[in-house]
């Protein structure tokens, strides 16, 4: 069992964890966290393609994609947050005027 | 000038590298619209109307030349990234422009500045939505020509970022709740594609398109990178049962917001996963036939919801879902022996319900705005005779129902000879079903319109011709007339098309 | 040698799974905040073993990045609850 | 080696159980630092699988800003029991073991496909490290980021870009209350450590050249500074600060972009730099992008275009 | 293996011992205040001496100069972040 596919199995675990709770919560937060650990489930994957062994360098096209995933998933969720704040002073406005 | 081949133009324009200004050209122009927000109206019309001259110069020349490359940072393929423009993408880059122009237009007029009286909400929609419009724009062209399955993962992540800040430019709660909904389909869906490209990359070692249609036999990785691909783009198109976040996203948008939704972004990801259904993969047959069985779901299920919603917008954006439903009927036929004309029908429809949905939901906003509401109970009751806005409906529901000569009616013809040459009677049954069930759903307003027989009051003439009513009837127009004009669209969709030259590998 | 190395690292990974149990036990915020400071100076410590076990001096680059960041979330913690307490509604 | 297989299965088993953790967590709060944990031990984990850069952007990026973000929206929701276990509708049991059981059906074929690939599987490395001395930097994954594969980290540059524009578009932050009093020790602390951090995302970026470092581990830093200084109340954005706040949010697309433009205007092919001077094209643009990232995601965390009552369209 | 590397493998298992108790203690301390004093020891050392031991197996300064930046880092992050964890405790009097 290679490390790489070790360390893959764990990116497929954490894929199976975050899909398993995206489906079930309806908790606006919990979604934004699963949908985090979903991403870095399919990280793991990409990194442990990527790698080669102890001595050989690690490719780094698989890298690059993280790296460009990692911004790209960090705006989405800040968004997503923004979003979940605003609608809460919506909501929490509409509880004070009743 | 490194671009593919010397053209037999002359002008100047014509040995620009089109394809990366196309992209780039919006992106400055967002940059600018949200820097100076007094200027935003005239920068956002002025460079759609600059992508969409340079989109058509592009189609121009691919019609000269054929499809064309652009190698970025010059780098070759398995290496660089690689801008491919073929008959489809021009087609779609084209339309999006043009279709993106008279909604803008209909935007500029309908935002229009009231002076002093303006509540910081209509002040807010008028100034953020020329940057998300051309955002949404940059990220339509980059998806359109984008050769490299990680790059279009990206450019579907602009567009749908840009498309839930035109969801919610509202402001209300009703909004922000629906996109929130719709930026966590997304934000999924881009995900599960992106699941689907690290299996390829791990099995092929290769991400560009051009590589990965080189390989033939499908091994089980590279089948199941498919399926993940398109799931994770049924649910960016909203194919039945994914659709879930669609009609309350639509319907809660403003009337220009919701009109670019319907017409534009939801067409974003059905290209992607038209391209790799067609170009690069050698998908099974069962695959084609579940995905035509869901978008049959689609027709009966969007259409029965518009059936027995109460309001306007929400029937409107349900009948999308329908329409998106029958479109992805073609890939159950693409490896039958009429795929093409089937592809073509599909894709001729693509172009129609942009046109048509586009002006219906304008034309809706306008309704909205005369009447002060948008529910179809209360319609019957309204003393208001039919105005312009009111007949850009209707034209904009022959094309979507397929009356002839609409564009509509073209495209459906084709799909349906496409069918019939395959000799798939379901498929052709469930188009047949699709139709007369549109026809209903999309009478009950038209009734409404027209009825007069439960109005108290007298019975009032409208408003003379407003402006505003020109964009809807224009868009509407456009989508009839396209149905006629259909040469230039039929032949430019012919180069570079994958069923007629044999994929050339540059 | 990096057998010893290895073996330090492997015991440095299991204290690391002991301060987990803070993590999820501990009663009130300011357990779980002092346990995840405790956390990532661990990890501070992991990493530079590893950049001798794996020769990648480069690493400590990202000891120094995750011994600052390690700061801001409790300092992030810390002013975003200030409001709450004294917030009268 | 069996020392090694002992180091992988402990970090693999705490990685997959902390994330089950922290998504079943009861409160809100123990679900976030147990996500910013789980931040740390990923990081572990891509160090161990030799990608120090990108276990560099994780610690920066995925760990910090992210815990960060979510933490200011659990406070701001404090209000409302927000993010608890029982405010979450427990589902019915049967759903819960349907959807239990469909994953594992899914990850089950998903781990089987992944060991169906042949190894070792083909991969780009030998053309990326062919082609490095030409590329103008020496760490393959910048070399990648920024000259083979520049186009996609353009539009990258323009999410983060669109991001602004749609926190931005929600609404003006409201005054705040009332000024938290963080005492003397942390303005001590933040008056020697910002600086320090500073210096540190300048060489960061430096050090992207030929080392793990680069222009969105820099940026996060730098977002980092960004950050503490809201936090302590150090620096209050005013309305006034609108315009600069959007140019420099600006930056990073203008930048790259115009770069492109300017390849082109010099007769090479989009983003393709002039080989000998790539070197500079990619630090300049790399400076401009570690700008614009930091003040981007500064300005995610403010969370809103600075108030100040926009009366006249003028004053804008 | 030289001497050199006995004392640095010596000083490493003492910046472990350090950890260890550390963690050990802040499990078994009964409020935050302890649990605070614990940690706070056990990194500052712990983590001293493991740096110590890492400078001597690579004698190369510029990592060394690097390896007492991120000590003194680590160190004032832990100072602070003590304080402000305990002001924030006695605060919301979840302290005991």
């Amino acid at each position: 069992m290679s490390t790489a596919l070790l360390y893959s199995f764990g990116g497929i675990l954490l894929i199976g964890v975050a899909l398993h709770r995206l489906v079930l919560t309806t908790d606006l937060l919990r979604r934004v966290v699963a949908l985090n650990v979903f991403a870095a489930g399919i990280a793991s994957l990409l990194i442990a393609a990527a790698y080669r062994g102890p001595e050989a360098a690690a490719d780094p096209v698989p890298h690059a994609f993280v790296l460009t995933g990692i911004v790209v998933l960090v705006s989405t969720t800040a968004a997503a947050l923004a979003l979940i704040r605003r609608l809460d002073d919506l909501e929490r406005s509409v509880d004070h005027d009743t | 000038m490194i671009w593919s081949d010397p053209s037999t133009m002359t002008p100047e324009i014509m040995t620009w590298d089109l394809p990366s200004l196309v992209v780039i050209l919006p992106l400055l122009a967002a940059v600018a619209a949200f820097l100076l927000p007094s200027a935003a109206v005239g920068i956002g019309l002025g460079a759609t109307a600059l992508v969409g001259a340079a989109s058509s110069a592009l189609a121009a020349r691919l019609l000269a030349s054929g499809p064309e490359i652009s190698h970025l940072g010059g780098w070759t393929v398995p290496l660089g990234i690689a801008l491919r423009v073929d008959g489809f993408a021009a087609l779609m880059l084209v339309t999006t422009a043009g279709i993106g122009m008279l909604v803008g237009l209909a935007a500029s007029r309908s935002f229009a500045a009231k002076g002093a009286t303006e509540a910081p909400a209509e002040e807010r929609q008028r100034l953020f939505f020329w940057p998300l419009w051309l955002l949404l724009l940059a990220g339509l062209n980059a998806l359109y020509l984008s050769s490299d399955v990680f790059n279009i993962y990206i450019s579907l992540e602009i567009l749908g970022l840009s498309a839930v800040g035109l969801a919610v430019l509202s402001g209300k709660a009703a909004a922000l709740r629906a996109g929130l909904t719709y930026l966590f389909a997304g934000l999924l869906g881009s995900l599960l594609f992106l699941l689907g490209v690290d299996y390829l990359y791990a099995a092929t070692g290769r991400v560009d398109l051009a590589s990965l249609g080189a390989i033939d036999e499908m091994t089980p990785a590279l089948s199941m990178a498919l399926v993940l691909m398109l799931a994770g783009l049924a649910i960016k198109t909203a194919l039945f049962p994914l659709h879930f976040w669609l009609p309350a996203a639509h319907s809660n948008a403003t009337a220009p917001a919701s009109a670019l939704l319907s017409a534009l972004v939801v067409k974003g990801s059905l290209y992607v996963a038209l391209r790799l259904w067609v170009d690069v993969f050698a998908p099974t047959a069962g695959l084609g036939t579940l995905i035509g069985l869901l978008g049959a779901g689609a027709i009966v299920w969007g259409s029965i919801q518009a059936m027995r919603v109460d309001r306007l917008k929400l029937l409107v954006a349900y009948s999308t879902v329908a329409q998106i439903g029958l479109i992805c009927l073609v890939f159950a036929l693409t490896d039958e022996i009429g795929g093409e004309t089937a592809w073509q029908g599909a894709v001729y429809l693509i172009l129609a319900h942009a046109a048509a949905k586009s002006a219906m939901f304008l034309a809706v906003g306008r309704i909205a705005e005369h009447l002060g509401h948008d529910s179809l109970e209360r319609l019957h009751r309204e003393p208001l005779r039919p105005g312009m806005a009111q007949v850009a409906f209707a034209l904009a529901a022959v094309s979507l129902i397929g009356l002839p000569p609409s564009a509509g009616f073209l495209g459906k013809w084709l799909l349906l000879e496409g069918a019939m040459r395959a000799d798939a009677w379901l498929w052709v049954g469930v188009m047949v079903l699709g139709t007369m069930l549109s026809v209903a759903y999309l009478m009950r307003p038209i009734s409404g319109f027209l009825r007069f027989d439960r109005v108290e009051g007298p019975v009032i003439m409208p408003s003379r011709l407003d402006a505003a009513d020109l964009w809807p009837l224009g868009l509407a127009v456009v989508a009839i007339a396209m149905g006629l004009l259909a040469a230039t669209p039929l032949s430019l969709l012919a180069v570079g098309s994958p069923f007629v030259v044999p994929e050339v590998v540059p | 040698m990096s057998e010893v190395l290895l073996l330090l690292m492997v015991v440095l990974l299991l204290t690391l799974l002991g301060g987990l149990v803070r993590v999820v036990r501990g009663p009130s915020e300011a357990d779980r905040m002092l346990a995840a400071q405790l956390l990532g100076t661990t990890t501070v410590a992991l990493l530079m073993l590893m950049s001798v076990a794996m020769a990648m001096p480069r690493l400590l680059d990202i000891a120094l990045v995750f011994a600052i960041l390690a700061a801001i979330a409790v300092v992030c913690f810390v002013a975003t609850g200030e409001v709450r307490d004294h917030d009268a509604t | 080696m069996l020392l090694w297989l002992v180091f992988d299965l402990v970090l693999i088993g705490a990685i997959v159980w902390l994330a089950w953790a922290a998504l079943a967590a009861r409160d809100g709060f123990e679900m976030i630092v147990l996500f910013m944990v789980l931040g740390l031990f990923v990081a572990l984990a891509w160090v161990r699988l030799q990608a120090p850069d990108v276990a560099l952007a994780e610690a920066a990026v995925g760990s910090g800003i992210t815990g960060a973000l979510l933490l200011k929206t659990w406070r701001h929701r404090r209000g409302r029991a927000a993010g608890d276990a029982a405010a979450d509708a427990r589902p019915s049991r049967a759903l819960g073991f349907g959807v239990m059981g469909l994953v594992t059906v899914l990850t089950g074929m998903l781990a089987a496909v992944l060991v169906l690939i042949p190894r070792p599987a083909p991969s780009l490395a030998e053309t990326v490290f062919a082609n490095l001395a030409v590329s103008g930097v020496d760490n393959p994954v910048t070399a990648v980021l920024l000259n083979f594969r520049a186009y996609d980290t353009l539009l990258e540059v323009v999410v983060l870009f669109a991001v602004v524009v749609v926190v931005w578009l929600l609404g003006d932050a409201e005054a705040d209350r009332r000024a938290p009093r963080l005492g003397s020790i942390f303005f001590g602390f933040a008056r020697l450590v910002l600086p320090v951090m500073v210096l540190i995302a300048g060489y960061l970026l430096w050090l992207g050249g030929f080392a793990p470092g680069g222009a969105f581990q820099a940026g996060a830093v730098l977002g980092a500074v960004g950050i503490v200084l809201l936090l302590g109340r150090l620096y209050t954005p005013t309305a006034a600060d609108r315009l600069p706040a959007r140019l420099v949010f600006g930056l990073g697309t203008v930048g790259f972009a115009g770069a492109g433009l300017a390849t082109l205007a010099l007769g090479n092919a989009f983003l393709g730099y002039p080989p000998e001077a790539a070197k500079t094209w990619i630090l300049v643009i790399e400076a401009m992008l570690t700008v614009s990232i930091a003040a981007t995601l500064a300005g995610l965390f403010f969370g809103a275009a600075p108030s100040g009552r926009p009366t006249r369209e003028s004053d804008r | 293996m030289t001497p050199l590397e006995i004392l640095a493998i010596g000083i490493l298992f003492a910046g472990l011992g350090f950890f260890v108790a550390g963690t050990v203690g802040m499990l078994r301390f009964p409020d935050v205040f302890s649990r605070l004093h614990a940690l706070t020891k056990a990194d500052n050392l712990g983590l001293a001496l493991i740096a110590l031991g890492t400078a001597l197996l690579t004698a190369d300064t510029s990592v060394t100069l690097k390896l007492m930046l991120i000590w003194f880092f680590v160190v004032l992050a832990s100072a602070t972040s003590g304080h402000l964890i305990a002001r924030h405790a006695l605060r919301s009097g979840q302290g005991s």
